[in-house]
């Protein structure tokens, strides 16, 4: 246990940024393709670094290919300075019920998404379960996200009622969380699962093991931060 | 032929006792050799009856038309390892496909093939047959204990409660027969089932006992272990119950036995209920239309009525084998305690009463004839319709959940 | 009474509706396909074994692009290695796929730019030896005719110098 | 032959004893013949009733979640196949209208009915091997065959159509990756055509089978509470008399313009999963008829045609097989974050992706419907008999390689 936490303590923030600045270049390793192509993919790798230094003037010249992404580009902008989202159905229906909700606004599939304090987990929840406005009686998936400086857990709930879904974000704070299992006895399996792969604890489960993994695996597959070199993954060395 | 063999053992100076074994052992020989052979075309005729009704070709590689195809798993299977696994009882294992396989054999022996071709001709041959084929589920149940395997233990422990459960409504249904023809002998049976000179009018299915008949039927295919009644090797439950351990040789006596017995099963419902080697005209048609009267070409003619007769009832529970699910348990128990055996009782009684009121016409043996189609139907099964109605009235809450279970299916939305 | 009746009346014909449906098969025409005397009729897009087209001539149709490598999902399956010579014109040294380890998804094929890397609809791949499954340039390589011909039959333009 | 004296068994019913035993506990699986693929299940038998059953899953665990970190996402697309192998047109239209909607990519008319009809005869092809199996669990061998014999028609429509019989790979973001082979329609219509009888064949053999409702009919009841409260979804769920369909609830492709039926149970046993799966072939083809009938462009041969006419309408964007054509190497989609919930043969079949702006996903999700419906399995089999228990297991209809990912 104790060799596992160790492994799973985040890496140092900069080795991480470092690590993912050199996939792109990987990519550009590889010598000139068709020529129509290359010239579209060279604009549409640069973008990326164009789009941070100047918006606004490399938008206006990009093909329509890159359209569409440009108002996507600037999203990571707005996380440093936030003008928060509107606020959705459901995340005033949470704030009038005297819960702190933060609104995230929608996903691309136009689902609102919802971040709740992981003390409020439960309560959200059971609210969010029986209240007649929101009926979330279906608990389609737990979803565990790696966020390198944090451990985030996505709910996606759907009402057999009023036929619509909602994300609920939860974070981790030291790799805690409460379990709903007793708001959705669903929740089982998909908690699980979730402490298998990202190694977050549940506290209140009955039943929290492993799922997916044997049970004497080490660390948590999915964590950003996992050593694929395990020497136990190289079972078949060509 | 056998007059010749018979008058040269008679000739050796042998003492009479013995010259009775010589002869019962060497028809005995001769017939499980015809079994051996009956066994081995029925392995190739069953894949390739269950090809055909599922649109395939089934096994044509080995020799014409896959002929050779069972000789080849034979010889396949006698070479394979012997595969013991720690734990094992080996004495029961070992005995296990010994004990199965040697009763159904020896049912051959007194099974009437044809007019001579006929091991032991006992006056109680068919209460010996019912012993014999109940012995072999022992065989089942050692193979269950001694396997040291859970999927065969429950398939041994299933079998055995299914072999007590159908013994009885097979046996019930046989004492009809043995009723009406007033006899345990088999070949007396055939011959009395001949006596109405009606052919398959006067076989015993049809005109005195088509209820003993149909209860025959079920609980023989539930006795041979058969699908829908298979539970012992159901494979999608028990992998493939009490010989999941077994391999090679040992294995290859389950198989052949467990054919054997279905073939035994169905030569026997043949000779109680459709008149053994008769033809289906009355008497034998190379005597009856062509006056030949050459004794060994009129067994030829027996032996391939019976054989006939019997593949048609194999080809049947190949194709019922092909269509039907299997059943539960305690469905099959259910069907057994509870249908199968009050209807046999009853089936007894009514023909019970029959032989009383034929009795009084005379005759021993109940004969079908002009007169049988009225009087049984009339008789029999008007107090058999009384009692069974009384049954209900009595014991109707059985079926009572059934019928609901009815109800609801018709009020189903889907 | 009635209702007893009927579940054994009906049980006994739905029964024997499905074994007639059942016999009924037996008179229908097997559908098997007794595969290596009847070869399966396949269609034009099936992803069989990959191969290289060249030019009508024999020469190499590919250049080198590393296209398909970039997008196969099974890692350093397809390696390529090549030079330029005087003229600039790609040379390619060495071409190996690993069909061992090949999923026929198809998107090399897909991407590749000069058509060159198809897919034939040759199916039976089995070898005694992993190795012989790491198929080289010669191996890969079409001649000119039956490139040709694959192209004609795929709907392609014939390759024209 | 007719069954009449069984009755459905009740829990507790069987549980009187006195006499001192011991439980059992037989280890189903990983490999067993009914199992469906590598499960293992952990069953305490007493006698033949099932005292507890625990489920061990994560044998056929490919870590598909994973193998995403390290694959541009049209690298990745293969791997999905491989989700669930079934029914993997889902699987990739799950994928794909996530990226779709993350990027904004327009997708023409032509794709989304092609879409459509793929996704409808995998939809039979899944309930077909369904039907099969179940039906080989419950002890008939001959409805395998036949439901095998249909099958093979479909899929060799799909190889027509992708070049493979199952792992398709055919869907791109924002299109098809090339348009119907000339003539493909009349061949689906024909199997379309053909298939109603085969249908009515399958159920003159199962459907009132005295031992096929003796087996089924009463058998692991699941009452819509219990479904929705353990994630179950699909016809598992419909059958307990929820009406949830996506296709029907939130259309996505081009479901609301087709016309269908979403059957329906009430006891939520086995026998009305049985049903609501049949009905739902009958549905399927409805939709393929309708689909076929309005795909805009109608048959390739047709277009091609009037292409080759000069038609300049034949050209117009509804009719292409891409909305727009992207480098497909190099494809970066935008930073953003996508659900979406598609209805797949075995119930809600999810995917979710997160996006950092690279040519990779940051993190992708699979919602495996078989993975919320095989854990409802331990509650329905409490106090059933063994053989009960292939019954709901292939009733529940369970294909492990997608609990497993």
């Amino acid at each position: 246990m104790s060799n596992e936490k160790e492994k799973n303590n985040p890496q140092e923030p900069n080795e991480v940024e470092a690590s993912l600045e050199t996939t792109p270049s990987a990519e550009e390793k590889a010598p000139e393709e068709k020529p129509k192509k290359a010239v579209k993919a060279k604009k549409s790798e640069d973008s990326d670094e164009v789009a941070k230094a100047a918006p606004k003037k490399e938008v206006a010249a990009q093909t329509t290919e890159d359209k569409a992404a440009a108002p996507k580009e600037v999203a990571p902008k707005k996380e440093e300075t936030p003008p928060p989202p509107e606020p959705g159905k459901y995340g005033e229906l949470l704030q009038a019920n005297g819960f702190s909700p933060t609104h995230l606004g929608k996903d691309a599939k136009g689902t609102e998404m919802v971040d709740i304090k992981s003390t409020e987990l439960r309560e959200v929840s059971e609210f969010l379960r029986d209240n007649s406005a929101s009926k979330f009686d279906l608990l389609v998936y737990v979803a565990g996200v790696d966020w390198k400086d944090r451990l985030e857990v996505v709910y996606y709930l759907y009402s057999t009622q009023s036929f619509e879904s909602l994300i609920l974000k939860a974070t981790a704070a030291d790799e805690k969380l409460p379990s709903v299992t007793s708001v959705w006895p669903t929740a089982d399996w998909h908690e699980r699962e979730t402490y298998d792969l990202f190694g977050i604890t549940f506290e209140g489960h009955p039943n929290l093991k492993r799922i997916l993994m044997p049970s004497d695996w080490l660390g948590f597959p999915l964590r950003k931060d996992y050593k694929v070199e395990d020497p136990r993954l190289v079972w078949n060395e060509r | 032929m056998h007059d010749l063999i018979y008058r040269l053992l008679m000739n050796l100076g042998l003492p009479v006792e013995l010259i009775f074994f010589i002869w019962a052992g060497l028809m005995f020989v001769v017939i499980s050799l015809v079994g051996q052979v009956a066994v081995v075309f029925m392995v190739l005729m069953e894949r390739k009856v269950l090809a055909w009704i599922t649109q395939r070709k089934g096994p044509n590689r080995v020799g014409p038309w896959g002929l050779l195809q069972t000789v080849a798993d034979g010889v396949k299977l006698l070479f394979k390892e012997d595969i013991m696994i720690p734990g094992q009882d080996k004495f029961l294992f070992t005995a296990a496909p010994i004990l199965f396989f040697a009763p159904t054999f020896v049912i051959y022996a007194l099974l009437p093939f044809t007019d001579k071709l006929l091991g032991l001709n006992l006056p109680i041959g068919l209460l010996l047959i019912f012993a014999l084929s109940s012995l072999s589920v022992v065989g089942i149940v050692l193979a269950g204990w001694g396997s040291n395997n859970k999927y065969s233990l429950i398939g041994g422990m299933r079998s055995a409660a299914q072999a007590i459960s159908y013994e009885i409504p097979l046996v019930l249904s046989a004492l009809g027969v043995a009723l009406a023809a007033g006899t345990l002998n088999l070949k007396t049976i055939i011959e009395s089932q001949n006596a109405g000179q009606y052919g398959i009018f006067s076989w015993y299915w049809l005109s005195i006992l088509p209820l003993s008949f149909v209860i025959f039927w079920s609980s023989s295919i539930a006795e041979v272990n058969r699908s829908p009644f298979d539970l012992p090797e159901a494979e999608s439950e028990l992998v493939s119950g009490y010989n999941t351990e077994y391999t090679g040789m040992k294995f290859a006596l389950f198989f052949l036995a467990e054919y054997a017995s279905l073939f035994g099963m169905s030569v026997l419902m043949v000779i109680l209920f459709f008149g053994g080697y008769y033809s289906p005209f009355g008497g034998l048609l190379l005597q009856k239309w062509f006056h030949i009267n050459d004794p060994i070409l009129l067994e030829f003619e027996m032996a391939t009525w019976l054989i006939i007769k019997t593949y048609i009832f194999i080809a049947l529970a190949m194709l019922i084998r092909g269509t039907l699910p299997r059943l539960k348990p305690d469905q099959l128990m259910g069907f057994s305690w509870k249908f199968l055996i009050p209807l046999s009782l009853v089936n007894i009684l009514s023909i019970a009463i029959l032989k009383l009121t034929w009795i009084g016409t005379g005759l021993k043996t109940i004969q079908a004839g002009p007169f049988t189609f009225v009087v049984p139907y009339i008789v029999a099964y008007g107090v058999l319709a009384i009692v069974l109605f009384l049954i209900l009235v009595i014991f109707g809450n059985i079926f009572k959940r059934k019928v609901i279970s009815r109800i609801q299916l018709q009020q189903r939305t889907v | 009474m009635s209702v007893l009746d009927n579940k054994v009346v009906s049980g006994v014909v739905e029964v024997g509706r499905g074994l007639a449906t059942v016999a009924k098969h037996l008179f229908r025409p097997p559908v098997t396909l007794e595969y290596p005397e009847v070869m399966p009729d396949l269609s034009d897009r099936f992803h069989g074994r990959l191969s290289l087209l060249t030019k009508s001539g024999g020469e190499d149709l590919c250049i080198g692009c590393q296209a398909c490598a970039r997008v196969c999902p099974c890692g350093d399956l397809i390696q390529i290695e090549m030079h330029r010579d005087e003229q600039k014109v790609p040379v390619i040294d060495r071409f190996t796929i690993d069909l061992g380890r090949c999923i026929f998804c198809g998107n090399c094929t897909e991407v590749c730019p000069v058509d060159c890397i198809k897919m034939q609809d040759d199916f039976e791949l089995a070898e005694y030896s992993r190795e012989a499954l790491v198929l080289d340039k010669y191996a890969l390589s079409l001649s000119g005719e039956e490139s040709d011909e694959y192209r004609v039959r795929h709907g392609l333009e014939k390759h024209v110098e | 032959m007719a069954t009449t004296a069984t009755n459905i068994p009740q829990q507790g019913v069987f549980l009187e004893k006195d006499i001192d035993t011991n439980d059992m506990v037989v280890n189903i699986g990983p490999q067993h013949p009914s199992t469906h693929g590598v499960l293992r299940l952990i069953t305490t038998l007493d006698g033949e009733i099932v005292k507890n059953i625990e489920p061990v899953i994560g044998y056929l665990h490919r870590s598909k979640e994973k193998m995403a970190e390290s694959r541009s996402l049209y690298q990745y697309q293969p791997t999905i196949d491989r989700v669930e192998y079934l029914s993997s047109f889902f699987d990739h239209y799950a994928f794909v209208s996530t990226v779709e909607a993350i990027a904004e990519l327009e997708v023409p008319k032509r794709v989304q009915y092609i879409r459509m009809i793929t996704m409808e005869l995998n939809r039979i092809t899944s309930h077909l091997l369904w039907f099969g199996t179940f039906l080989l669990d419950l002890g008939a061998s001959s409805p395998m065959f036949y439901a095998f014999r249909e099958r093979e028609k479909i899929l060799k429509l799909f190889e027509d159509l992708t070049g493979a019989r199952m792992m398709y790979n055919y869907y791109r973001f924002g299109g098809v990756i090339a348009d119907m082979p000339e003539g493909w329609l009349d061949k689906v219509r024909k199997v379309v055509d053909e298939f109603p009888d085969r249908l009515d064949e399958y159920e003159a053999i199962v459907t009132k089978n005295p031992i096929f409702l003796d087996r089924t009919i009463g058998i692991g009841i699941m009452s819509a509470e219990m479904a929705l409260a353990n994630g179950v979804t699909g016809p598992s769920l419909r059958a307990s008399g929820i009406k949830l369909d996506l296709r029907k609830t939130n259309p996505y492709c081009s479901y609301d313009e087709v016309d269908f039926d979403v059957p329906v149970g009430n006891t939520g046993d086995c026998y009305d999963r049985y049903r609501v799966r049949f009905q739902e072939m009958r549905e399927s083809l409805k939709i393929i008829r309708q689909a076929i009938d309005k795909i805009p462009g109608g048959d390739t041969a047709e277009l091609n045609k009037r292409r080759a006419a000069g038609d300049e309408t034949a050209n117009e964007m509804d009719l292409q097989i891409y909305g727009k054509k992207i480098n497909l190497i190099t494809y970066k989609p935008p930073k953003g974050e996508g659900s979406t919930i598609v209805e797949s043969p075995r119930g809600f079949l999810g995917c979710y992706i997160i996006t950092d702006g690279s040519p990779k996903a940051y993190r992708i999700k699979w919602r495996g419907a078989s993975f919320s419906n095989l854990s409802v399995l331990a509650p329905l089999m409490k106090g059933l008999l063994f053989p009960d228990l292939m019954a709901i297991f292939g009733s529940i209809d369970v294909i492990l390689p997608e609990v497993d990912r």
